[in-house]
């Protein structure tokens, strides 16, 4: 009985990492299956019919489609082992390439969009589990549904609307000012815009930038923060039940403490495993707020390269986002493991 | 149709185990299954032989994590034997339940049936009491219609259920406590079976009802010409309504007897704590002073040499005494006297490293001449601690104090008087005086496969 | 485990007014068609150091009446008549003057104590969280001295204190809560079925550490339970709860050897004990509290029920043992009231079915 | 009856949410049944006896919610979207629900390796950024089966089996565990007895709110491949979705009603189907549920406490209030 926990938090990292693999595979084989067992080629779906019988050969060696499936299968995996991702049917250009170029302002909208989903839903789902069945309950779970309700392009373009009202010069579309869009070879340190701008101490640019990054994130947050106060909410008045928090206020425990430190707190371990699953959900959040507001992110190019049937982009670009799911479930354990001492490793 | 059997027609055991092993492979964390690190195996049963006798009731007494509920599911093939026998001596000869699969297990069921502790669990809440009690014969295919309506209806009346009308169409969560486990009770005598396993079937339920549902246990008992195997933590329930009583602990038998000379002369120093232990019911007693320390103890790394040795205050130098029953007298100490906690915490070091299963333990951090003092006042301040008896020797290296124990003896069962019991103080009978370790055999260190 | 208490010495002698005493208590609760009469009328008294046991079936207001002495009870449930500490009315405190109480001067102890600790929190934060909320601007080093000094009277060792709570095992949880109860030395602490979930031989460890409180705190206890064999081994008095009732309240001794009130002797006649020789038991269930029979409350379970039983509600009386009963068979046999020939002739009752019952 | 009574009793907003989610999706219903009825004109429909309808007409007059940048009746879009999402929605959970629900009994009851697999795919699909699995599955079906209905639903069942997969797995094997199962097998029950009766109605019950906040997220995510023009075809099936996509284009010219009219129709389904959840949540799950209690009043007290006039305390103790 004595506190023998069997092990170390960075072997538990390590272990975890290396579960990854074989989740990785079950996505890569789900993604290959999905794209491969699909009626037509992307050779000359991607072709169209215009190519002659020659080129459109030509065009299957060159991507490997000649081969057996079970054959594309194996060095489908062994390309991703070596991070290659594949290239763009139509451009060659390599997938990496634009994971790198617009991976950058994808990770700031999410990351925004899930700061202030944080910011807005966990406050408003303590309250409204604190005080269940009051008029603040009632208003805050509107809120929560109908945020989550609401179509996020629509919400999006009824806050452009809003804006472009009260201050006509707020930017509404892309990233950054085009003239500042088009020096932007300058800021290509990290492919993070607003990082790049800040290294180069161009704060004009970087307040630019900041400015562009204000709408859609706010689109996104508003839509993930009426998950998370739904979550907390139904967590918070679950853990205010637990017998802990009557035997805290046994001892006198204030109850503005039982809440905060007990039934909050409590309440947080199973919404960080949520909150992680929620990743997804931000992943289609940003392809809609990309498309509404002409954000230069990844999704923008999923949907373009969707358009153009470009399969091997397609599936470069799903299998980027689905390692990015995996890795942050990770992050989500890691958590986890330091916050709930239970976690065994 | 309940018949009454006639238990004195055929003498002899009705269910016996010889050897009996039950071993869980215990899952470490999600993680550690994968990777195959750290598979602990408790040792839930751990050669355990045991015969229950036709038409007796015999009673299975010990604390939770006694492994005494997974003898009595192991004996309807619920849990399955790791190893050992467990042999069903049914009407046409003896079957061994622990080869039996599938379909032939769930015939066995027809003889051998069960109560359970928790009532309101036991049944199924979205079926009605009489689905319930009816269910094994619509699936044993026995009966249907309205002799099945017949027979369930019959059952109920037996357990008190009636009249019928008023509990038959009710679901469980209609019913108090006493009426579920009645209902429950009716479901394992609809089979007419032989044997009936009782996993504690009174103490979940209210103090006015327990010796209701007692009595009706025993009024079935001697209609239906039952065999009862009675599992319980309670000693006073066991004590008037067993023939014979065995104490587990920590997988094993560690004495068995009938229930009058249990009770009367206990022999084990675990029987003999248990027994004072009971709270009675009469001002005139009061709260017993010399209490077996802690509590059982992990069963996936059983006390080497008897279990029950660290708990014992009987216990003697060849005992099993380790490395683990000194980091518990350390911290008696402490408990004791807190004054030069943190002084004397730095002298002995690392303590986890006391937590093997060992019968050498290293001690100390740098100065061992004063920590060799700090054990002889800690020793001072307790002469009687049974620990002392079984250090064999306790020295300086030079960079740390040195400490080895007694090599162990695991007791076998044997007999003692009217009992069998599996303690080093009594020695075997049958072997002659004086053999304390002969007929254990199995020493300390191995992992008592014997 | 062994503990170096102070070994005999009855109740401490601090023997100034009662610590707790309710008047006529009431503490129902909100139930779906009316109220539920979960502690109706309960008269009783605490002295400094003195261990009450509260006995009787489940659903007969126990736990309410031990949850209801600190305030502790769902929305919607309401107390009514006289609860005093020391004097005080604690009913007409505000909500953070009965926070401030509780913990300081009022503990209370609970049945399972695995789900009671906070598994997020280590056990020394346990304490100074609560050792700061009661006593402002204690230093680390003091919190961490009365901490592991209540630890050590419990046979923690020092060793786990930074431990957390899952790491330990049942009886140990069980120490932790009574040490996290004891560690500001309140003046009365509620036990509510603290062994139940309980070993034997852990249960008989822990009783002997809540009997020996008073050595050590000085503590006055209200011992919940249903086993009336820790009643009479670890308690100095015995109060008999039946449907929202205590129906007969006296010194251990004196209740366990002449019960007074049916109910009592009934419930003791049914305990199953190593000295039992025949099974005996109470039929029928205890009643829904929120519509209890009228008269005495036991009246439709009880073999010796008169007509008067039925109608009239019997009378608290003291005995000359020290003994208080509500029952009129008791009244009836001390010669304390007369009845007239047809209050006292057996009531003509309806038949109990056989597994009415609990 | 039963269930009825024990939401009716249940304290608190949750009732009220299950009730007017309730009859908010029931007006939907109406819109979707009647549609041909309700609606003036047919979802494609852009001419009345040969003359076209006029592009964004404002509301009022001959067309009560105004017309759209492709000539379409903004309010027949609106009654005729209420079938589809209707369609759409049914079809994908009760196509979820059908695999999903037995996958996850027998995953959970068998265990061991099958169920370890079964997990481990299921969640690498759940992990999956839903929109991106429903577009690509969108995209694969639109060679196949078609824009329509159909091919919708069937890309959102995908993304909806692991969640009833997961629900019902993990109940089952708590309720795997549970006495009344051991007890099962005690009397002889076989591993097909055990699900059928014994494990299968304790375990669907948690199966009506993840179906009702699926069905709802199904909606949402109907509309988004309708946004990015992926999901139903307009000349196929009026979609709300689409309609918005098309109207945004017109929003920032001051033409705000044919976005905002099948906006709302969507926050008003999305939100009368999560209140039919969390109602259903906080009114069945009795982790959640709060009865409903009269309140407590004490009678007056008639007489002092610990008196003896014995017929004044059976007066106090009379019928509560």
């Amino acid at each position: 009985m004595a506190s023998s926990s069997s092990g170390s938090l960075p072997r538990y990292i390590a272990v975890r990492l290396l579960l990854v693999i074989p989740l990785i595979w079950v996505l890569l084989s789900v993604v290959f299956l999905l794209l491969r067992v699909a009626p037509g080629d992307p050779v000359s779906a991607a072709g169209g019919d215009r190519l002659d019988a020659d080129t459109l050969a030509q065009r299957r060696e060159a991507a490997g489609l000649d081969r057996s499936l079970f054959a594309q299968y194996l060095s489908y995996l062994g390309d991703v082992a070596k991070f290659d991702f594949g290239s763009t049917f139509r451009t060659q250009t390599p997938v990496l390439e634009i994971v790198r170029d617009f991976g950058g302002a994808t990770l700031t909208l999410t990351l925004g969009a899930f700061l202030i989903a944080l910011l807005i839903g966990l406050p408003l789902g303590r309250l409204a589990g604190r005080f269940r069945d009051t008029p603040l309950d009632v208003g805050i779970r509107l809120y929560g549904v109908v945020s989550y309700a609401a179509p996020l392009f629509w919400v999006g373009i009824l806050l452009v609307v809003l804006v472009n009202k009260l201050d006509p010069t707020w930017p509404t579309n892309g990233i950054a000012d085009p003239f500042i869009l088009a020096t932007s070879d300058t800021y290509t340190k990290t492919h993070i815009f607003l990082l790049d701008t800040l290294i180069a101490g161009d704060t004009d640019a970087f307040t630019d930038v900041l400015k562009h990054h204000l709408l859609p994130c706010l689109t996104l947050g508003i839509l993930l923060s009426g998950v998370i106060v739904r979550l907390v909410r139904i967590n918070v008045i679950q853990a205010l039940k637990g017998d802990y928090v009557e035997a805290a206020r046994a001892r006198g425990i204030p109850e503005g403490r039982v809440v905060r430190k007990h039934a909050f707190r409590n309440a947080l371990v199973p919404v960080i495993t949520v909150i992680g699953l929620q990743v997804a959900l931000t992943m289609s959040g940003a392809v809609l707020t990309e498309s509404t507001f002409g954000w230069p992110g990844i999704g923008t190019q999923l949907l373009k390269y969707i358009g153009e049937r470009d399969y091997i982009a397609v599936q470069g670009i799903v299998t980027f986002f689905a390692v990015i799911v995996v890795l942050t479930s990770v992050v989500v354990d890691v958590v986890n493991a330091v916050v709930d001492p239970r976690v065994r490793y | 149709m309940l018949t009454k059997r006639d238990p004195t027609a055929r003498p002899g055991p009705v269910i016996e185990t010889e050897n009996l092993e039950v071993h869980f492979q215990l899952q470490g964390g999600a993680l550690a299954r994968v990777f195959g690190l750290k598979a602990r195996r408790v040792k839930a049963l751990d050669g355990v032989n045991i015969a229950l006798q036709r038409g007796e009731v015999l009673g299975l007494v010990g604390e939770s994590g006694s492994g005494k509920t997974t003898l009595g599911r192991a004996l309807l093939g619920l849990v399955p034997s790791t190893d050992g026998r467990i042999v069903y001596h049914a009407p046409d000869g003896p079957r061994q339940v622990s080869e039996m699969r599938g379909r032939e297990l769930r015939q066995l069921r027809t003889d051998l049936q069960m109560v359970f502790q928790d009532p309101s669990a036991a049944l199924n809440p979205s079926m009605t009491i009489a689905e319930a009690v009816g269910h094994p014969l619509v699936i044993h295919k026995i009966a249907k219609g309205a002799e099945l309506r017949r027979r369930v209806n019959e059952s109920l009346e037996r357990v008190g259920l009636a009249p019928v009308e008023r509990f038959a169409n009710k679901y469980p969560s209609d019913l108090s406590g006493g009426q579920k486990q009645r209902a429950v009770i009716a479901r394992a005598i609809i089979l007419d079976p032989e044997v009936l396993v009782a996993d504690e079937p009174i103490s979940m339920l209210d103090m006015s009802v327990r010796a209701k549902i007692l009595q009706l246990m025993l009024d079935l008992k001697n209609d239906l010409g039952l065999s009862y195997l009675y599992i319980t933590h309670d000693l006073a329930s066991a004590k008037y309504f067993c023939d014979r009583i065995a104490i587990m602990y920590l997988g094993r038998i560690v004495e068995i007897g009938p229930t009058a000379e249990i009770f009367a002369n206990p022999r084990h120093p675990y029987t003999k704590a248990l027994l004072k232990a009971i709270p009675e019911p009469d001002p005139t007693r009061m709260v017993p002073r010399d209490l077996p320390r802690g509590e059982i103890p992990d069963a996936a790394e059983p006390p080497l040499g008897c279990s029950f040795h660290p708990r014992c205050s009987e216990a003697v130098a060849e005992c099993g005494w380790e490395s683990r029953d000194l980091r518990v007298v350390l911290e008696q100490h402490w408990t004791r006297r807190s004054a030069d906690y943190d002084a004397e915490r730095k002298l002995v070091g690392d303590l986890d490293k006391l937590d093997r299963p060992e019968t050498t333990a290293t001690l100390g951090a740098g100065d061992p001449e004063r920590t060799l003092a700090l054990l002889d006042k800690v020793r001072a301040e307790n002469p009687d601690e049974p620990l002392w008896k079984g250090v064999r020797s306790l020295e300086s290296d030079g960079r740390a104090v040195q400490i080895s124990f007694e090599e162990g003896v695991d007791p076998a069962l044997r007999r003692a008087g009217g009992v069998e019991v599996a303690c080093v103080l009594y020695p075997d009978e049958g072997a002659g005086a004086g053999a304390t370790g002969a007929a254990g055999g199995t020493t300390a260190g191995s992992d008592g496969s014997g | 485990m062994s503990f170096d208490l102070v070994e005999g010495g009855g109740p401490a002698r601090t023997a100034s007014g009662p610590v707790i005493e309710a008047d006529d208590l009431r503490v129902w609760y909100a139930g779906p068609t009316g109220p539920v009469k979960a502690v109706d009328g309960v008269t009783f008294s605490l002295r400094p150091g003195e261990i009450l046991g509260l006995v009787g079936e489940s659903g007969c207001g126990k736990s309410t009446l031990g949850r209801g002495l600190l305030g502790l009870l769902p929305d919607g449930a309401a107390r009514d008549g006289a609860l005093r500490f020391r004097g005080d009315d604690m009913l007409t405190l505000r909500r953070k003057e009965q926070y401030q109480l509780r913990g300081s001067q009022l503990g209370m102890i609970f049945q399972e104590p695995l789900t009671r600790l906070n598994p997020l929190m280590r056990i020394s934060d346990h304490f100074s969280e609560t050792l700061k909320t009661h006593e402002k601007g204690l230093s680390k080093r003091e919190i961490e001295e009365r901490s592991l000094e209540a630890l050590r009277v419990m046979g923690i060792p020092p060793t786990r204190f930074k431990a957390y709570p899952h790491e330990f095992s049942g009886g140990m949880r069980q120490r932790l809560m009574i040490a996290l109860a004891l560690v500001l030395r309140p003046a009365f602490v509620v036990a509510d079925e603290p062994t139940t979930a309980l070993d034997v031989l852990v249960e008989a460890q822990i009783i002997r550490i809540l009997h020996d409180l008073r050595e050590t705190y000085e503590t006055s206890l209200l011992l919940i339970t249903h086993n009336l064999g820790i009643v009479a081994e670890a308690c100095d008095r015995v109060a008999v709860m039946y449907a929202g009732k205590i129906v007969e309240i006296g010194p251990a001794r004196e209740v366990f050897a002449n019960p007074q009130h049916s109910y009592t002797r009934e419930l003791l006649r049914s305990t199953i004990s190593l000295s039992t020789t025949g099974l005996n038991f109470i039929d029928g269930a205890p009643p829904d509290l929120s519509d209890p029979p009228s008269g005495c409350h036991f009246h439709p379970r009880c073999p010796d029920a008169m007509a008067v039983c039925a109608t009239r509600d019997p009378v608290d009386r003291e005995l000359p043992a020290g003994t208080r009963v509500a029952c009129w068979a008791s009244d009836l046999r001390h010669g304390t009231v007369t009845l007239s020939e047809s209050e006292r002739a057996p009531l003509q009752k309806e038949e109990i079915a056989l597994a009415d019952e609990a | 009856m039963k269930l009825w009574r024990t939401i009716w009793n249940t304290k608190g907003v949750g009732r009220w949410a299950l009730l007017i989610g309730l009859a908010l999706t029931l007006v939907f219903v109406v819109f979707a049944i009647f549609a041909p009825v309700i609606a003036p004109y047919d979802f494609a429909q852009t001419r009345v006896d040969g003359v076209k309808f006029p592009k964004v007409a404002h509301p009022g007059g001959d067309y009560l919610f105004g017309t759209s940048g492709d000539f379409y009746d903004v309010f027949s879009r609106v009654v005729w979207g209420s079938r589809t999402a209707l369609e759409v929605i049914i079809l994908s959970v009760i196509f979820a629900g059908v695999i999903g629900v037995p996958l996850g009994l027998l995953s959970g009851f068998i265990g061991g390796k099958v169920d370890k697999l079964l997990v481990f795919f299921m969640d690498a699909l759940y992990s999956f950024p839903s929109l991106l699995l429903a577009i690509v599955f969108a995209f694969l079906l639109r060679d196949k089966v078609g824009g329509g209905v159909v091919s919708a639903a069937l890309s959102l069942t995908a993304i909806y089996i692991p969640q009833y997969f997961r629900v019902v797995r993990n109940t089952t094997v708590s309720a795997r565990e549970a006495t009344y199962v051991e007890a099962a097998r005690a009397i002889g029950a076989g591993p097909f007895t055990i699900m059928r009766k014994y494990l299968f109605a304790n375990v669907v019950q948690s199966v009506p709110v993840i179906a009702t906040l699926n069905a709802a997220d199904a909606l949402g995510t109907l509309a988004a491949l309708g946004f990015l023009g992926l999901g139903i075809q307009p000349t196929e099936a009026a979609e709300w979705g689409y309609d918005i996509q098309v109207g945004l284009s017109y929003a920032q010219g001051g033409v705000w009603w044919p976005s905002l009219f099948p906006a709302m129709a969507i926050i008003l389904l999305i939100t009368a189907l999560t209140f039919v959840g969390e109602g259903l949540n906080e009114t069945v799950n009795p982790a959640l549920r709060r009865r409903r209690m009269k309140t407590v009043t004490f009678p007056d007290r008639t007489v002092v406490a610990g008196g003896t006039d014995v017929t004044a305390d059976v007066a106090a103790e009379g019928k509560n209030s």
